[in-house]
């Protein structure tokens, strides 16, 4: 029988080794996995790559790991901004290694990953600084960079509800990341508000299939 | 006498091979014979490449819906913990990795895994490929089922394909009503005879070098 | 006021010139935007190139197109099968050019036109006849085959429920190529089995968002 | 006396020239002031990029949902007839010509229509773009909303960008506290200047040649 669920935040992070990628769903606090990133700062993987739009907010979930000097390398687009200081500092610092993707850049390279693609040609950046040793292509009239796929090794991602198939929905601009995380990482783990019966979601109305989903821990902490 | 499996017999050796908990897309044909094989409680997942997961047999008596239907339009059902996806979101699926086997039908297999199972090459017909070669590089592991030889007795397993390619090296496993076949780095390795065949007459059925490594359960 | 809803599927299908570039929806019945196919034949545009999985079934539809001589180029990843004999016997005389596009590349060509990216790579027919006369290229030890976007001046749709936005549902299999081809379409006209007011749509399911969507005609006929 | 606008009023000039029924992205600060200039009836419907059609401004005494933020993570609502989905078809949205107009924020914009916008070069700081390059490339109409002057009072619309560009040739208007100015194939072209400026002012506070077509109905 499938039961994708496990019984404890800890069993949840189990397994990610120092060095892993690691993606991590959140725009802002919305769709932030804050108790899975908690519990990854107790189980002490480090050297980690992590994959986010922003760099965590406050002194804790993302921050927290950065602050703990737990993250090598942040690929983002967005990392600064109101509260995120510890991201701030530590680049001050030369501690962390920075990455900037465009938003819709770094939504696509998940997808390719999760889709099996092998790259894709996007307008966007094109003659910027962020195109910058990329290769270039003029397609039909119009300059494109190439962008690989960004896979990932584990996700962090928060949904709303989920089924022990771990079909997944989100809440409203919690989405954002959340399903493209979760097609890109060799392991998926959500942490979602509520769990429901296998057959209670609407077929037509799951965002997330389980088929992406590889453990999912129900965690209805401090977040929204 | 060779006791050949019945095209049943083939389906239940595939879905016999797959492991309860197994997220599988089931071809056109023999593959999707599979399906009768497991019950629910074997939680096989079933995609099907027109936007669903979860796909089950029509139960009998049960009406036919004319928007739920399998990859060869026959209506068909959905299992609690089903979901429906568009094409893009399908197949991403598929290519990405996301499937543990594929079960295709073919016309040929070669010896370093390459299938043949789209075209019969020139034939002035109109070639209609589908979502084979998307399943062909993308499932984790790609089964074939088919009947060891052509109709008129030419091997399916072959040295190399002589008809067009739906992908290279991608073929793991092959059932036919003969024996069970894996396709290894050393060429095709059987796995299971069927009773009443001897290594000589399978040998003879088949287009490139046997190797037997047979497995106790399946003999 | 934004209102998409068109009062005939005459109007549905007017401008559609000769010439044009069709995405046309459906996987065998399901989705198959029949009135608009059989609306499109009677507007009597020709030399069209149409985008479809299939060739349609029997006589109606897209074969009652095929069968007028209206359609110059087929593009499909599959237009055999029962019933496509309509398809079969113009290939054969020589009455229609078939372009064939394995189906995964198929809608992410579309997906790819709708995103406005330059094109990818794929590992899909790597290898094969249908990679012949293509770039390819060899990403992280596997042949991948470049894609193109494939661009619609008009799509026909099949959905289960509009509003006068163009929010759109669809039914179970019946979405198929649906929302793939409202992106990719300069003008995207669908057939809705009902129409609803706005709002009454649950934001988290709405499949297709109404900003790809241009036209709506109500047309519950013969199709479930 | 020069009657600058205030940041209201070139919101307001910014949302005046956006018809009914218009698909807007709002950027992040001036931008998103627009919002308060347009009424329901109006059916602009507004994109966030982190996955909103249809948003709004939160009304007065309204709940904020942390699940239901704008591109600044500011609480907003959403208006009926809005959607939701994720970050690869918010940017299919963006990136793929489906918006009539976003409106930016900008540090400089050039005569041929370059924008620099997401960072100020060498400052040991991390460079932050979001979705900025996303919508530079995509929308149909770009329009940026800037002070026309930093705040060390060098002009920001400049023959060409001395800051890292957003995108290459994207801007077609420019509002500021002092004009609108559209960008054309010969370069800047104002079309409505605040009352009590001169050309010559205009002209003195830019950094490229200005050409003079007004508009009557903005004069």
């Amino acid at each position: 029988m499938i039961n994708k669920f496990v019984e404890s935040i800890e069993r949840a992070v189990a397994g990610i080794a120092d060095g892993s990628t690691v993606l991590v769903s959140g725009f802002g606090v919305a769709g932030q996995p804050v108790e899975l990133l908690e519990a990854l700062a107790e189980q002490g993987a480090a050297e980690l790559t992590v994959v986010c739009n922003n760099s965590g907010t406050g002194e804790d979930g993302l921050a927290r790991l950065i602050k703990l000097g737990r993250v090598r390398k942040l690929i983002a687009s967005y990392p600064s901004g109101t509260g995120s200081h510890v991201f701030a500092e530590a680049f001050a610092a030369g501690r962390i290694e920075y990455e900037c993707v465009p938003q819709g850049t770094l939504a696509e390279r998940l997808r390719a990953a999760g889709a099996g693609l092998g790259g894709f040609f996007t307008p966007t950046g094109y003659g910027t600084a962020l195109a910058d040793g990329k290769e270039t292509r003029v397609i039909d009239g119009r300059g494109h960079v190439f962008e690989a796929p960004l896979h990932g090794d584990f996700a962090l991602v928060k949904a709303e509800n989920a089924d022990r198939w771990g079909n997944l929905t989100y809440r409203k601009t919690g989405r954002n990341f959340g399903p493209l995380m979760c097609m890109a990482a060799a392991t998926a783990i959500v942490q979602a508000d509520r769990s429901c019966e296998l057959g209670a979601m609407d077929p037509e109305s799951v965002v997330t299939p389980g088929i992406f989903v590889q453990r999912v821990v129900v965690a209805n902490g401090r977040t929204a | 006498m060779i006791e050949k499996r019945s095209r049943s017999e083939m389906a239940r050796a595939v879905a016999r091979d797959i492991p309860s908990g197994s997220y599988v897309n089931l071809g056109i044909g023999l593959p999707v014979l599979a399906l009768e094989h497991w019950t629910p409680a074997d939680d096989v997942v079933v995609h099907s490449e027109n936007g669903i997961l979860g796909m089950r047999a029509l139960a009998p008596g049960e009406e036919p819906d004319p928007n739920l239907t399998n990859a060869a339009k026959a209506p068909v059902g959905m299992v609690p913990g089903g979901s429906f996806f568009h094409h893009a979101d399908s197949f991403a699926m598929m290519r990405g990795g996301h499937l543990d086997y594929c079960v295709l039908g073919a016309y040929q297999v070669s010896a370093s895994g390459d299938l043949a199972n789209w075209s019969l090459g020139d034939t002035g017909r109109a070639d209609a490929v589908g979502g084979a070669m998307d399943l062909a590089v993308g499932a984790k592991r790609v089964h074939v089922v088919m009947e060891h030889l052509t109709k008129d007795e030419r091997p399916r397993l072959v040295a190399q394909c002589s008809l067009p390619l739906t992908g290279a090296g991608v073929v793991n496993r092959v059932y036919t009503d003969l024996a069970t076949v894996d396709v290894t780095m050393n060429g095709f390795v059987v796995r299971e005879m069927v009773p009443g065949l001897t290594r000589a007459q399978l040998q003879d059925r088949t287009g490139a070098p046997l190797c037997f490594e047979l497995e106790e359960k399946h003999v």
